[in-house]
């Protein structure tokens, strides 16, 4: 449709207090009746300068940071981050804490997509039970986190070189609880939003990108496989005990917001999968490495990614040999998706920059750092 | 950490060799990673070289990093080719007076918003972003945070009435 | 009894009956869809909560309430009362039983049409008044949704009024003695429940008060009792959407056993209890998809609707037929909707 | 004075106080929401006369249809970047052309004979859409062509011109 009638082009400031911008995200869209014409984001409205504060805390104290980046998928910001400093000073983890840190990073994928499905929801106009039917699963997920690390969120559970403890005695009996009552929550999701006509109605042919558009933006994790570009770095790029473990990596075709939402759901299954496995194969033993007791890693520089729920999460850690980071940069995956956003908001209506938006699934703790 | 044994290693030693000839650039590989090293007026050239090179296809900018190290910044270019799972850095040193770089937006446009960070976070200023604001801090505040010679203190934004 | 003591009495009982109906609905809504999310609803205020909606209200009427420096003074504050009284007019001629009425006018279903089609000004001037982009959009987004589907919506009443050969809501409530006009016309029930539910500003067509998108619209910057008139006047018109529907669509009061009026709220409360639970259940569509939805699908079947109500009345079919043919129509209307495309894509 | 007196001299002088509001309001939504007073003035005046239906039509038609189209159109504009026109050069001539217009009335209102009919009884529906339907349907077929005509034409009129 060609503009027809000669119209008068609105501003429209959307956050940082718009319930559906997920946090303190601010855009400014400009928009022709109900048709967006351009958008300009804003972010930093939660920096909280993290990476600077990284260089003024020893090597242990910064993972208490990282918890609070992505603070929806903390274990897994937590690996991404002692990681680097194993691999910087070259300690081998001993198998068992792979494993408990595999599981625990898996369900917490879980958790993340479950907010995210829980979000869309909202956005997409079901009042509430989406969101509730999603928290009722977390809510599981997050007191099983409590059992082991005694905090629902932050957890500041992974060390360098292994983890804080072992499971606790009754993780096993726990999980057989969960993991039926986890896939069948999922299913339920799905069924509520997935197959609803008004839901594919709303999300199919909604904020395309097509595969090289999104890799030149740097697009990463679900954003990207939605395209169809099969890029996993557990596959891609193994790290950890995630080579023992059978998954399927699901791809997109479209690269649009319902491809994005499938593609979601599918990898909880197959997160769910994967704790399977592990649950099942992991040996006892050690769950820390001799490790000294002041972190004084060799000058030098690594950088580690590992696949978050939002994608690639990139740390670059500089040391000189000090007890501290020299620099540690954070390449966060929500921030590199939301760069995308002008991109995908092309020629949408209001209506679905907020679906477009939730289905990037940004966390602003991440984006702002 | 295995991703490149050493016969991917070479051989993407050999390509890097080859497409970087005529390029002053300092290749090495000191943790497996091949590094190279460039001015920073042929950091663009060489880039678009990376990414367009069919044997190389370096089209994912996994990360882009500024450090302050004292006497000089540095940029680093973590590039990541999706096709051949190709890992390379590319690394950029810029004085400390006088910070200029140029953008590599026009290579790949992902590193957008990386390149504002930096510029705001350590003054440096790329030449040919097509929109350089800051992008985390508050407007109008033209302190550097992350450089080693800013305080750890908290950032004072400027409020109304201030002169 | 002079007549002026007589009608303030039938509107102060029929306002009474509103207000304590509204708390109630407010209370069923928050329980309903608690249940339906897998949580209990309040619990705290009084057993199972029976008082949060007594509180809530008093919260309302206690809070401070609050005007936009630079809103328009006049038709931000006039605009709750402008939502809220052709509402409440509507009622004026509602009967909850042969005798229980305010007035039954003869031309009832003309002016239910007529006087609830004004609230929309209200809308309007608390969009525009609010001085507040977000409450604009909503106002104008209800203003374009209002205008789409009271076209659908009069259409379906019409097919009654051409059935009943009357606009008296008593007289076509007491032809519905042995058979409800829902089983006469199916495709003109689903027609206006639908074109109700966009009327009513209810999900999926919530799109004027949209949370997710305009935060609220028309009703972003009111606060207390200025926004509790316009939460009470939501309430009000979705009773007497759902009394208007049971009247002629449900037969009202026409069944044995209960006492008449009790007939009329249970089908009333079951049609409201279905909306709550399509509420709990639907996304949102979008603008455009509504607008598409309203024009080409909702007004050619309004159309073909009343096009089989005439040719039955023409050529006096049985009624039988009639069911069948709207009950097929209403059958492909929703295949119809089931593969409708989600609106054009550039 | 009857119930009925008092409630026709309120509802005139609603009616002309919206009037009123509609040409002296210096604000185009406010003049909008004036001329809705006196419209649904004049309505109930129709009620006064036993003009249920036609009263009725009033509130739907003006009221609900006309105003909300008139606020539609002057919220989407913004009134306040075109300064309101109040005086121009034609002021006198248009006093002198409402005043003729007001003698013309004074003067034909008092030479008139007035016919006082027998109040009817409310009018019968039914012989209404009758008479609508059967003796005038052709008008009535013509006056809605016309107003499709019209509507049309605005349509087109609002068009931009293609280039």
């Amino acid at each position: 449709m060609q503009r027809q009638l000669d119209t008068v082009d609105m501003t429209l400031n959307m956050g940082p207090q718009h319930p559906s911008t997920h946090g303190v995200f601010r855009m400014v869209l400009t928009v022709d009746g109900e048709r967006i014409v351009a958008v300009e984001p804003y972010i930093g409205y939660l920096h909280r300068g993290i990476e600077k504060l990284s260089e003024t805390l020893n090597y242990r104290q910064v993972i208490t940071l990282m918890d609070r980046a992505d603070y929806l998928a903390n274990f897994n910001n937590e690996l991404t981050y002692v990681m680097a400093v194993e691999k910087l000073m070259r300690i081998e983890v001993p198998e068992r804490a792979e494993y408990i840190r595999v599981i625990l990073c898996e369900l917490n994928r879980i958790a993340s997509h479950l907010m995210f499905y829980g979000a869309m929801g909202s956005d997409a106009g079901v009042f509430g039970t989406a969101f509730m039917y999603a928290f009722q699963a977390r809510e599981k997920i997050v007191a099983a986190f409590e059992s082991v690390s005694g905090a629902r969120m932050m957890h500041n559970f992974f060390r360098v070189g292994g983890v804080r403890d072992d499971l606790p005695r009754d993780f096993g009996p726990i999980m057989a609880r969960l993991i039926p009552q986890l896939r069948q929550s999922i299913e339920d999701c799905h069924n509520l939003l997935g197959h609803n006509e008004v839901f594919i109605a709303r999300s199919k042919g909604i904020g395309t990108i097509g595969p090289q558009e999104a890799i030149d933006y740097g697009l990463s994790g679900p954003a990207l496989r939605a395209c169809g570009v099969a890029e996993d770095l557990r596959r891609s790029d193994p790290y950890s005990i995630y080579p023992k473990l059978d998954f399927r990596i699901p791809v997109g075709k479209d690269g649009d917001c319902y491809d994005r939402y499938l593609l979601r759901v599918e990898e909880m299954r197959q997160s769910l999968y994967m704790v399977e496995q592990a649950l099942e194969i992991i040996p006892p033993g050690p769950v820390m490495a001799q490790v000294p007791k002041v972190l004084k890693p060799p000058p030098g520089e690594v950088y580690v990614r590992t696949e978050n729920p939002r994608g690639d999460l990139g740390i670059y850690l500089v040391s000189q040999g000090g007890d501290k980071p020299y620099r540690v940069k954070v390449r966060a995956p929500s921030f590199c998706n939301l760069m995308a956003l002008e991109h995908l908001l092309r020629d949408c209506y209001i209506a679905d920059c907020v679906m477009v938006l939730g289905s990037l699934d940004i966390v602003l703790g991440e984006v702002d750092r | 950490m295995t991703a490149l044994g050493p016969k991917e290693d070479n051989s993407l030693a050999v390509l890097l060799g080859q497409t970087l000839e005529g390029v002053a650039a300092v290749i090495e590989q000191p943790q497996g990673e091949a590094v190279v090293t460039v001015e920073p007026e042929k950091l663009v050239s060489l880039c678009r070289r990376l990414k367009e090179d069919p044997g190389l296809g370096f089209d994912y900018l996994r990360c882009l990093s500024a450090v302050d190290y004292g006497d000089h910044f540095q940029l680093v270019y973590h590039l990541y080719s999706m096709a051949y799972g190709h890992k390379m850095v590319v690394k950029v040193n810029i004085p400390l007076e006088d910070a200029v770089a140029p953008s590599v937006t026009a290579v790949w446009r992902g590193a957008d918003w990386h390149e504002r960070e930096a510029a705001e976070m350590f003054g440096i200023t790329f030449t040919g972003h097509p929109h350089l604001v800051p992008l985390l801090l508050e407007e109008g505040c033209d302190e550097h945070p992350l450089c080693k010679s800013h305080p750890m203190v908290a950032l004072r934004p400027p409020r109304n009435g201030d002169s | 009894m002079p007549w002026y003591v007589d009608i303030t009495a039938r509107v102060g009982a029929m306002l009474i009956f509103l207000i304590l109906t509204v708390l109630a609905l407010v209370w069923l809504e928050r329980k309903f869809a608690g249940r339906i999310q897998m949580r209990l609803g309040p619990m705290r205020t009084g057993y199972q909560g029976l008082l949060q909606s007594l509180a809530d209200a008093v919260k309302l009427l206690l809070k401070e309430d609050l005007r936009p420096a630079n809103a328009d003074r006049w038709a931000f504050q006039m605009a709750p009362f402008v939502v809220f009284v052709p509402i409440f007019l509507i009622f004026v001629t509602i009967p909850f039983s042969r005798e229980l009425v305010i007035r039954n006018l003869d031309m009832g279903l003309f002016y239910i049409i007529a006087v609830s089609g004004l609230s929309i000004v209200g809308i309007v001037m608390a969009g525009w008044g609010s001085d507040n982009k977000y409450a604009l959009l909503g106002a104008v987004r209800s203003a374009a949704q209002m205008i789409s589907y009271e076209l659908p919506l009069v259409l379906a009443l019409l097919g009654i009024a051409m059935q009943a050969s009357s606009l008296n809501l008593v007289t076509i409530v007491e032809q519905q003695r042995f058979l409800p006009n829902l089983f006469m016309q199916p495709l003109g029930f689903t027609l206006f429940m639908v074109a109700a539910l966009a009327e009513l500003h209810r999900s999926p067509f919530d799109i004027p008060v949209a949370e997710s998108e305009v935060v609220g619209g028309p009703f972003i910057e009111y606060s207390g009792i200025r926004w509790g008139i316009f939460y009470l006047s939501e309430y009000v018109n979705l009773v007497a959407v759902a009394a208007l529907a049971s009247l002629v669509f449900l037969g009202g009061w026409e069944w044995p056993l209960l006492p008449p009026a009790a007939w009329f709220l249970v089908k009333t409360f079951a049609l409201i209890m279905v909306i709550m639970w399509v509420r709990a259940t639907l996304p949102r569509l979008r603008i455009d998809q509504l607008m598409d939805f309203a024009w080409k699908i909702l007004l050619p079947l309004a159309f073909v609707n009343i096009f089989i109500v005439g040719l039955y009345r023409l050529y006096q079919w049985p009624t039988w037929t009639v069911s069948l043919i709207s009950l097929a129509m209403a059958i492909v209307a929703a295949a119809t909707v089931y593969h409708f495309p989600g609106g054009e894509r550039r | 004075m009857t119930g009925a007196q008092f409630l026709f001299y309120a509802l005139g002088l609603a009616t002309v106080m919206g009037g009123l509001g509609v040409v002296l309001s210096r604000n185009v939504v406010h003049s909008a929401l004036a001329l809705l007073l006196s419209l649904i003035a004049v309505a109930g005046i129709y009620v006064l006369l036993y003009a249920e239906f036609l009263a009725l039509v009033q509130v739907l038609i003006y009221g609900g249809a006309i105003v909300i189209l008139l606020l539609f159109v002057l919220m989407l504009t913004r009134s306040g970047e075109s300064p309101l026109v109040l005086d121009n050069p034609q002021k006198p001539v248009a006093l002198v052309v409402s005043l003729l217009f007001m003698a013309i009335a004074i003067v034909s209102f008092f030479l008139t004979r007035w016919k006082l009919a027998q109040a009817p009884r409310g009018v019968d529906f039914s012989v209404l859409g009758g008479s609508l339907f059967q003796d005038w349907v052709l008008p009535f077929e013509v006056a809605s062509l016309v107003l499709l005509v019209a509507l049309m034409g605005a349509i087109i009129i609002a068009r931009e011109s293609p280039q």
